[in-house]
């Protein structure tokens, strides 16, 4: 094989593939009259109870931009992957949206490992990525703009409030994962804050289901709360234990990721009754805005619709919030479209209002803390417009523009 | 005949739970010789052989090579002192062609590529086998023809001595006359040790011949003598001879 | 004093877990030497049927005993006609088939179940313990689990079905010479297995989150233990839980619950290297 | 001679398609199938160790997870991808090495030896999950826990750490890899010790009867296995630029078995197309949902098993040659019962 130099060499050929990469992108959706954008979720797999409703939430945003006449004139396609819950797929399909599709936003790839491996991707190919999950918080990257919560716009009203009505001592008990052991940081920095106490980190893997040495534990340590960020299928016996060993009734638990694998509904009320959740969002919020979005799910999805819980209606209001800010930009193109969302694009949708924060490439919402009785949920109290956190203001685009790397919150 | 035989054992016990299935061999072969192992069933013959080539380890005893003590050798070390076995239940490489099979137990020597050649041809005439029998694969051939292959293989090897376990077991006379000859080749080269139990076989190859029974070598002489030796008559000859009769 | 007694019910309601998890398996691959990695989905199948029963009115105790095991029965006959009984022989094929059938089922149950369905939880209460208190369904399952075991052994030495099954396990051939017909053995023994499998996935229901990818949680371990227990069937993979079981429990307390997982793994490893046909070799000496 | 040029088919085929792809396939193919090859490449080791050898590895995904991870660290730190493709064909040697000792100096059956290679690459997926602390690191680079490691950089210029390859030469050189490893390992194949190691898995008793360490020679194959399961891991992780504990779960360790026995037990050429053909039908089910992806993969898997249980290679080379009453072949027969 003879290849010179110059053609083998990735430099020039990276350019050149941005280049083309770029003109691919502007001449599809120039030339035509639809514009494609990608929704990357596992649909099947043991992660579709979190991949299925999100992507319904984003099918229901699509219909709702193209029924309402489309944007700049054009029709929104939505392209559809499913990541079948296995990580390698996510950087196929980003690469195969960015390159064979030409989309002009991916939004998706829910669990942190699947956004870990698509973020390089889609910023290799320069396709905006919208992170429509709740996380840790402390992603400030040029390329992703978070719109659901990040760890201090959950932790923290949530904790504030437990600190002060339910007691000072707290047990966290979660999945021995990144997320998980990132929130265990906000509870450390909560309880400094706040003068409370964690009693203890118990970190289980995710395919553990037998918790009666970890219910053990709890009842010697004798917290006034247990804080669980346990998650997926296996994780769910831990309610069922619990309550089995009739500790529901005597220390209450919060969470902020109870019921976005809808652990509400699998498990029984008298196992989950009185539980504690801190959410942007959840179906049962009682605003105008928010019937009529579920009258619209209802019209795409039917009347027994998956539960929308706070993690997967980023689907909707990430795809909301980017139209915004493409009709503030009035094009597709990247860097116009993240200039809009870095100039604080303000939205009013079923969750309140959201308002998209430049520096920090996150956004500014409500959180509802609510708690589950015989399925459903209802509001304890509303905290207003949270802003995200800065990170002692390294959590920056504007001042760090090169930051892909994970920001860390300090105790 | 000076220096040590080439095999010998001193008070060789292998047991299997309580049983001793060899109780103390002591047996002396000297190089060159062919020597037949008899004795009735579960008189200890193929345990010796496993032992020998410690396929079992013996409970307690030497198995001396030359003078030299095996103890502690793997398997594989001893059929590469030259100690090369054909057990009882046949072991080829079925799914291979019998040239092959001749060609990897030949390929030990550490022979350049013609030389092997020439000796796995060689090989395949001294065991009568033509081209079309010698590009079969193994598993086909029939039972007969799998012992010869088996005792191609040892030829092919080049031992110093062969075990043979039963070679010409199921075989008619034409078939066991065939593996005499065969033997006489693998003689020539090696000191042989057969466990036989068909006489016309002992007596066209065997120049002694050992009795074992319960494990114990009982007597040990040439084959004239053993059959006159009564007590070899009753545990084994007059038996097997009415067997036989009965057969026919 | 109190939290001695709650350890040692942690240990035992580890062992007992592991033993009834593994149990299917254990007869199916003790009996006819499948590894059946749909194992996990019968479990699954075996939650679905006690939840999706009880929610059609049925008795709880009816679904969980009568209905579930029964149901994954006749799958597991299914399974047994199409695909097993044209493999047998064949380990490493049979795995991968079983293993195709294991993401069919799953495939199977989301399309009909959707991936969330409403569970039931435990009955019977708990029982408080100094400052502790445990579920009384865990002791019920411990004690089911310990009856279910000896009830295999005794069906296995003391009947005429576990006098032939034996047989036709020993020595196939010879058991067919003496008129045994060994299919048919063998399918009533995958069917067995697959009953109790879905028992235990019945069992399992009340305590534990009935998805339809519950089954992976199980698998491996349920593999592990039947593996390292080694020939003998039920006294094999039992000394083999045993013997995990606390260790995991154990370590799992005191150290780390990956910790605990990784020890798991880690001591069925040496396990084998020591006695490489599993523990039971221990009194069988060797298969 | 005939029967030369039928294998150097392949490889010139592969070399062709090296030299070719680039200038007609689009860029996103070129990814994936670079990505795919970094895969079959895997998979040959475990054509190689399961079909010559005989040893039945259900834990392979262990060495292409260690090449994946130890590329991945060793880039990030030194910056140069050569050094670091080495490494990553180093450690899962060493591994291999170690391993092996454990296991072939004792006498164990095949399904335990598998059970412990399983349980092995499960401690590693147990492992590298719970290392999301970042407190777990190697120079800067740390472990990741679950979401990994990612940003991992592609392949470079020898000595040249800042100029990247391009997509077109990587691919060429994943092709490329992929021949090598064809060629490599089917020359080993026919060399004298690849056709020890094809008699000991014949009979270990007659290879050790005849001299032949089979220890040795087990050990010896378990490292080139090794070495090549690392080669397709460091390459993967290359084209791909991140690395998870996945690569050391059930599904992966599943999927190098399927492709081996898919393409048939004792071949090279077989397994290769298949695990080209499993990941395409896997990369197109979740790319056009037609029905539930497991569903259909499943039901594709018992298919395949069931009506090709002798797999792809033997299949297809036994209807062009009519053979039908050996049609389930010689490799069928090895297979036996624990």
């Amino acid at each position: 094989m003879k290849l010179s130099r110059r053609s083998f060499l990735g430099t020039s050929a990276a350019l050149s593939a941005a280049s083309i990469a770029g003109s691919f992108a502007g001449g599809a959706w120039a030339a035509s009259d639809t514009v494609a954008i990608a929704s990357l979720h596992d649909l099947s797999g043991a992660l579709d109870i979190y991949g299925v409703p999100s992507n319904l939430c984003m099918k229901v945003a699509v219909e709702e931009i193209n029924a309402a006449g489309g944007l700049l004139g054009k029709k929104v396609e939505l392209k559809v992957y499913d990541g079948q819950s296995d990580i390698n797929k996510y950087p196929q399909y980003a690469q195969k949206a960015a390159l064979n599709d030409r989309v002009v936003m991916v939004q998706g790839a829910l669990s942190g490992a699947a956004r870990e491996a698509t973020r390089p991707v889609l910023r290799k190919y320069k396709i905006p990525f919208i992170y429509g999950s709740f996380y840790e918080g402390g992603l400030c990257e040029k390329n992703t703009f978070c719109v659901n919560t990040g760890g201090n716009q959950q932790v923290v009203p949530l904790l504030e409030w437990s600190f002060k009505n339910l007691g000072k001592k707290l047990y966290y008990i979660a999945s021995d994962y990144n997320a998980p052991r990132n929130f265990g940081i906000w509870n450390h920095v909560m309880a400094k804050r706040e003068g409370g106490q964690v009693l203890a980190d118990d970190y289980y893997p995710l395919d553990v289901t037998d918790f009666t040495a970890a219910i053990a534990k709890i009842q010697a340590a004798k917290p006034d709360v247990v804080h669980s960020c346990l998650v997926g299928g296996p994780a769910m016996s831990f309610y069922r234990q619990w309550a089995a060993a009739g500790m529901l009734k005597k220390i209450p638990i919060i969470s902020i990721v109870f019921a976005a694998g809808n652990e509400h509904e699998v498990l029984a009320p008298e196992e989950t009754d009185g539980v504690i959740v801190a959410y942007n969002y959840f179906q049962e919020l009682d605003t105008p805005k928010n019937k009529e979005f579920l009258a619209k799910v209802e019209a795409v999805a039917g009347k027994n619709h998956p539960y929308i819980n706070g993690e997967v209606f980023g689907g909707y209001s990430g795809v909301m919030l980017w139209a915004e800010a493409v009709k503030r930009a009035g094009s597709f193109e990247r860097e116009a479209v993240l200039a809009a969302l870095e100039s604080s694009i303000r939205w009013e949708g079923p969750a309140g209002v959201m308002t998209t924060d430049g520096p920090t490439h996150n956004t500014t919402q409500d959180v509802h803390i609510i708690k589950v009785e015989n399925r459903v949920w209802s509001l304890i109290e509303k905290k207003e417009q949270i802003p995200p956190d800065t990170y002692g203001g390294k959590c920056n685009v504007f001042t760090n523009p090169n930051q892909t790397d994970f920001l860390m919150p300090q105790i | 005949m000076s220096g040590p035989p080439i095999l010998a054992t001193r008070g060789l016990v292998k047991r299997f739970g309580g049983v001793a299935a060899v109780d103390g061999v002591d047996l002396v072969v000297n190089a060159g010789e062919i020597r037949c192992l008899i004795g009735p069933n579960g008189a200890g013959k193929s345990t010796l052989f496993k032992c020998l080539t410690h396929q079992h380890q013996p409970t307690s005893g030497h198995v001396l090579f030359e003078g030299r003590d095996l103890q502690g050798l793997a398997t594989h070390r001893i059929a590469r002192l030259g100690i090369a076995i054909k057990n009882q239940i046949p072991s080829i490489y079925a799914n291979l062609d019998v040239r092959e099979n001749i060609r990897l137990a030949g390929l030990r020597r550490g022979l350049e590529k013609r030389q092997l050649d020439r000796v796995v041809e060689l090989t395949l005439d001294e065991i009568g086998f033509n081209e079309r029998l010698a590009s079969q694969p193994a598993a086909t051939l029939s039972h007969a023809h799998r012992q010869w292959c088996e005792l191609g293989m040892l030829l092919a090897s080049s031992p110093r001595i062969a075990l043979l376990d039963e070679p010409t077991a199921g075989m008619t006379r034409e078939e066991m006359l065939k593996t005499v000859d065969i033997i006489k080749r693998l003689n020539a080269s090696a000191t042989v040790i057969v466990v036989e139990h068909d006489l016309e076989f002992i007596a066209r190859l065997a120049q002694r011949v050992t009795v074992l029974h319960r494990g114990k070598v009982l007597v040990e002489d040439t084959m004239d003598k053993i059959e006159a030796n009564e007590i070899v008559r009753d545990i084994y000859l007059g038996r097997k001879k009415e067997a036989t009769h009965a057969e026919r | 004093m109190d939290s001695f007694v709650i350890l040692c019910f942690a240990v035992v309601n580890s062992v007992a877990l592991l033993a009834l998890i593994s149990l299917g398996l254990a007869v199916i691959f003790g009996m006819m030497r499948v590894i059946n990695f749909a194992h996990g989905e019968f479990i699954m199948l075996g939650g679905y049927a006690t939840v999706i029963a009880n929610h059609c009115g049925v008795n709880l105790w009816l679904s969980m005993l009568v209905v579930a095991p029964m149901f994954v029965a006749l799958i597991g006959a299914v399974a047994e006609r199409l695909i097993v009984r044209r493999l047998y022989g064949h380990l490493v094929t049979t795995m991968l088939a079983t293993w195709g059938l294991s993401l069919f089922l799953i495939g199977a149950v989301t399309a009909i179940f959707g991936n969330t369905t409403m569970g039931v939880s435990a009955p019977l209460g708990n029982i408080p313990i100094g400052a502790y208190s445990i579920g009384a369904y865990q002791l019920f399952l411990i004690g089911i689990t310990a009856l279910l075991v000896v009830s295999s052994l005794l069906a296995l030495h003391w009947t005429k079905y576990g006098l032939i099954a034996r047989a036709a396990m020993q020595n196939s051939e010879m058991a067919a010479t003496l008129g045994i017909n060994c299919d048919r053995v063998y399918a009533v023994t995958f069917i067995v297995g697959a009953a109790i499998s879905g028992l235990a996935g019945a069992l399992l229901a009340p305590i534990s989150g009935v998805l339809p990818h519950m089954g992976a949680a199980y698998v491996a371990r349920a593999f592990v233990t039947v593996i390292s227990g080694g020939g003998a069937l039920i006294t094999g993979f039992l000394s083999a839980a045993t013997i995990l079981g606390p260790v995991e429990a154990l370590l799992s307390y005191f150290a780390t619950p990956v910790v605990g997982q990784a020890s798991l793994l880690l001591l069925a490893v040496i396990i084998l290297r020591l006695l490489p046909t599993g523990v039971s070799s221990l009194w069988t000496g060797g298969r | 001679m005939m029967r030369q040029v039928k294998h150097a088919l392949f490889p010139v085929a592969l070399v062709l398609f090296a030299a070719l792809g680039p200038f007609v396939l689009e860029p996103y193919d070129l990814v994936n199938l670079s990505a795919f090859s970094a895969m079959a490449i895997a998979a040959l080791g475990l054509a190689f160790v399961w079909g010559t050898l005989g040893i039945l590895n259900l834990g392979h995904s262990v060495f292409f997870g260690l090449g994946a991870y130890a590329y991945a660290i060793a880039v990030s730190n030194l910056g140069d991808s050569t050094l670091a493709v080495l490494i990553g064909i180093a450690m899962p040697v060493a591994f291999s090495l170690v391993l092996g000792y454990f296991l072939f100096f004792s006498r164990l059956g095949d399904v335990y030896l598998g059970v412990i290679t399983l349980c092995v690459t499960l401690i590693f997926y147990s492992f590298m999950t719970s290392t999301a602390d970042p407190s777990f690191h190697i120079g800067p680079v740390p472990l990741g826990g679950f979401n990994g490691i990612t940003a991992v950089p592609s392949l470079n210029m020898p000595g040249d750490p800042q100029a990247f390859l391009s997509t077109e030469a990587t691919f060429s050189i994943c092709l490329l890899s992929l021949a090598g490893a064809y060629i490599l390992l089917s020359f080993l194949r026919s060399s004298d010790a690849g056709r020890i190691m094809t008699a000991i898995r014949e009979s270990e008793l007659r290879s050790e009867l005849l001299g032949y360490d089979i220890r040795f020679y087990k050990l010896v194959g378990f490292a080139v296995s090794a070495a090549i399961a690392g080669l397709g891991g460091a390459l993967y992780t290359a084209v791909m630029g991140y690395v998870s504990p996945n690569v050391f779960d059930l599904p992966q360790a599943s999927q190098f078995v399927l492709w081996v026995i898919a393409g048939g037990l004792g071949a090279f050429v077989g397994p290769v197309v298949a695990s080209f053909g499993f990941q395409l039908l896997s990369s197109q089910l979740g790319a056009n949902q037609v029905f539930n992806t497991e569903l259909i993969f499943g039901a594709t898997i018992i298919l395949f098993v069931m009506l090709v249980p002798q797999g792809l290679q033997p299949m297809l080379l036994g209807l062009s040659s009519l053979k039908f009453p050996n049609r389930f072949g010689i490799l069928r027969r090895k297979e036996k019962p624990a």
